[in-house]
């Protein structure tokens, strides 16, 4: 049975967690959470798990999610409180290994968009607004953003620059979209498809995109649908489906 | 012993002025000042601004009743249930200016309220078109490191008149403990102007004492009002007392959404807290 | 789990290089890490730099066993006992360099260090002979703050090669507690590159989880070694373990201030901690 | 029987905490230590008692002195811990009250030289440096400082400005001098003698110092000896007499 592309999604983003990481979470972020819940529980990753909650977690023995990220009961095996401005902090001297970030749109350039639909002063959609993003984005190792595959959200252009991709281009700092269909890397040559969900077609993914022009890579990998054991890791920290919720299929 | 400074909502409520600036402690759904943001609605104060890093279910009602001319934040959500309802409208209807930030912006400028200097650098952000936006409001300026020449960016201080704190524990002078996630609540208490604390537990110094090798989150030559307000965060979760409600906060939500946050919070809040 | 960090005293010596910058932890006769102090004066290392506030028992070791060639501090004092004897004489010889610092801008350089940032502004200070001292020498510079024009003086990051700092428990990766007095310990442990613990008690995670709504003082993410070291700041004080052994210090003073300064570490020290 | 010149000094430091006062004391601080002793504990002013144990005092019941004033010993009715750090940033903004700092020279100008005797790069004695006084010195409200009554204390001008005096005279910030043998302010006219101490002589006073020309305010106050009830407050704090080893006499 295919896996459900949320699934898939949850899969690809979590296979970036090595050994030894510092992996941060903000809020309004139940796919990273189950990612890290991923990497940690099935595949046995040992990093460092922080978040909004400031829980300092290592090797969790469990994990649930809450319509809330910042929720404290999701973790029950920390070892104290190391505040968010630490981990800010610790980002800021380019120490913090990976961090996820959604994106309303993504354009080319890898410029996130968190902040408005149309004009800043005139919104068509005042959207929730970046966090961290603007600030974080130019200064952690590896980032992995996540968005649904939609011609709104895979633009030429965004409409605003929340947070500004030149420097890690410019860097050749690790910077990878995982969509709901397929897993893409910016380059100083543009976005390349690495891999595609099981099942889906190359022509499908790169055509259903909103202006933003993604080239292929030398190869473009399979990411292969769930194992009964990969699911039921995400599962037992997500019992009730909140991730199914959150629209990604 | 310094002057006692506990009172009641009502009376902690006059320290607020219209027109002024004001913070509140916590996250999204998590240990908001609701009880007190009860009262600021219930008493008709006018024209606030709002500054907090990731506000969500107490920065929605102050919107929702139309408290505020201005917000500044780095992010409003409802997270896993959608938008912040009142904000998103009553931004797109231009009947609040929104300047948006940036968590390390945010801290950075509370730090540099807290710490009395002026300004505080900050790394990241260049190349974001919050720069321009800030620029434009005198809130950063784009710097050269005076070492080494690199370009940064100087966050102006952040100095809000009111800083709203609902924390776990405090004695009546206002010496205080936060247990768990501390956020930047600590910072806020060290920038703004004045603070009044709502608190779970009125302690006596005995109490403190106890904890006496532990660093304390807010000391008695700060502090304004000391509230007691059992379950003033709620429907927001205080952890580790009690809970998140999220059914309640789903509710408002959808009440929200559909332009009824004031009947949800006159039902729902109004009688809670006395 | 992260990687077991677990030492003893002479392999976590290695991780400090000769000419490297250390800084210590605690003030003048408090939770120095003296025993770590004394393993590196057997050790040889060479030409070592030292930062910090207010040093005093452990800076003045150093000193006398003239491994340093600079000292930057706000003050090097033996407090009732009289000023830092070796310091003193060191410096009167031109044996070690000397730079004269303040509090503030200490802290503040210590700040812009564990905060990522180049520089931080501090305020007060102009006016001292201290500030063309420190322009000289690159540390400080008088700018202007961006957004009013006001003058002021722009620490440079301290990032010291390496902390050493003694606190009263951690588990074998570096996740660590300091109870009571915290100086400026915990900046230090930010701001440099590489951290060395040593701790009154090695716990386990358990222990740890039972204070798990307190702030840790270190985590594992930022620490090189942790070396078990019961008593490791005898005889300056570990409040609330054990107390200075001022008649120790005392007897200290006077050795050193007659030039015997090693005679007096050797037979008191050196086999105290193996 | 008059008091010893020490226990003097003690009561003048002392006599200068008002009720609601935040007041912060340094390392090798033993006398401003007793003053505030002697204020809370005889004077029963109301005050905030903090220093470098970083203890946060209110009406201790009581206290000792030790051969370091950052021994958590010495007070035991804290309520928790407020660090050095912080209480800084609070003087950075204005609000601490009243500090005391000694002083190896001071001049006319009310610059204090805790650096070094002779030339900066090559000491005739090398001082143990100004710790904080640098920093907070144009900051703080009101500052006592305390010094020995001596000429090569109270200099025309100090061999170095380890605190530079101009800011706060010029804003008209109260700052003072207790010796062991008077109480002076540092005005925007000079130095003035505003007390001396019971049976010494204003003449003897105000020449026995190394250039510092101290005017005569319209009115030269006494300060009396101690009463046994003021000295007794003091001895409980200090009941070994380190004060007494400080060589004020």
């Amino acid at each position: 049975m295919p896996s459900r592309p949320t699934d898939m999604m949850i899969k690809c983003l979590g296979s970036f967690i090595k050994d030894g990481d510092y992996v941060f979470h903000g809020l309004n972020s139940i796919i990273p959470q189950l990612a890290m819940a991923y990497a940690s529980l099935y595949l046995r990753k040992d990093f460092i798990w922080h978040g909004v909650t400031e829980q300092f977690m290592i090797d969790p023995k469990s994990f649930k999610v809450y319509p809330s990220s910042g929720d404290p009961n999701s973790g029950k095996d920390h070892l104290g409180i190391v505040t968010m401005v630490d981990a800010f902090d610790i980002a800021s001297k380019g120490l913090m290994d990976l961090m996820y970030f959604g994106a309303a749109q993504i354009d080319e350039e890898a410029n996130i968009n968190l902040s408005v639909i149309g004009d800043y002063e005139n919104p068509r959609v005042r959207l929730p607004g970046g966090a961290a993003v603007a600030y974080l984005y130019p200064l952690v190792k590896r980032i992995i953003i996540w968005s649904r595959h939609d011609p709104r959200v895979l633009v030429k252009k965004v409409d605003f620059i929340t947070a500004s991709g030149r420097r890690r281009i410019e860097n050749s700092m690790e910077t990878l979209l995982c969509t709901n269909k397929a897993l893409i890397e910016f380059t100083k040559d543009g976005p390349i498809l690495r891999a595609i969900f099981e099942g889906l077609d190359v022509n499908d993914v790169i055509s259903s995109t909103g202006g933003m022009r993604i080239n292929l890579g030398s190869e473009v990998g399979v990411i292969s649908s769930l194992s009964s054991n990969e699911l039921e890791a995400i599962t037992s920290a997500d019992p009730d489906g909140l991730r199914y919720e959150e629209n990604y299929g | 012993m310094p002057p006692d400074k506990l009172m009641n909502l009502s009376d902690a409520i006059d320290i607020i002025n219209n027109d002024d600036e004001i913070t509140i402690s916590g996250i999204t759904f998590f240990r908001n000042p609701i009880s007190f943001l009860t009262a600021i609605i219930k008493s008709g104060k006018k024209r606030l601004s709002f500054i907090d890093r990731e506000p969500g279910f107490g920065l929605d009602m102050l919107v929702a009743a139309k408290l505020l001319k201005r917000v500044r934040a780095a992010m409003a959500t409802f997270e896993h249930f959608g938008l912040s309802p009142s904000v998103r409208k009553g931004v797109e209807k231009h009947e609040v200016e929104y300047l948006e930030d940036t968590c390390g912006a945010v801290v950075a400028g509370l730090r540099a309220g807290a710490q009395g200097i002026p300004f505080m650098p900050v790394r990241g952000i260049l190349g974001s078109d919050l720069v321009r936006i800030h620029e434009k409001k005198g809130t950063w300026k784009v710097i050269n490191d005076p070492f080494t020449g690199e370009e940064i960016i100087a966050v102006k201080a952040i100095e809000p008149d009111v800083a709203i704190i609902h924390l776990h524990m405090a004695d009546r002078y206002g010496n205080a403990v936060i247990l768990g996630p501390r956020y930047e609540d600590e910072l806020k208490i060290k920038a703004a102007k004045k603070v009044i604390l709502t608190v779970e537990k009125l302690v006596n110094e005995e109490d403190l004492r106890k904890r006496n090798l532990e660093l304390l989150s807010a000391n008695s030559y700060r502090v304004e009002a000391v509230v007691s307000s059992p379950n003033g965060a709620w429907p927001t979760g205080m952890y580790p007392y009690y809970r998140p409600q999220y059914k309640a906060i789903k509710e408002y939500y959808y009440y929200a959404k559909n332009g009824n946050a004031l009947e949800w919070i006159e039902t729902n809040l109004y009688k809670r807290w006395s």
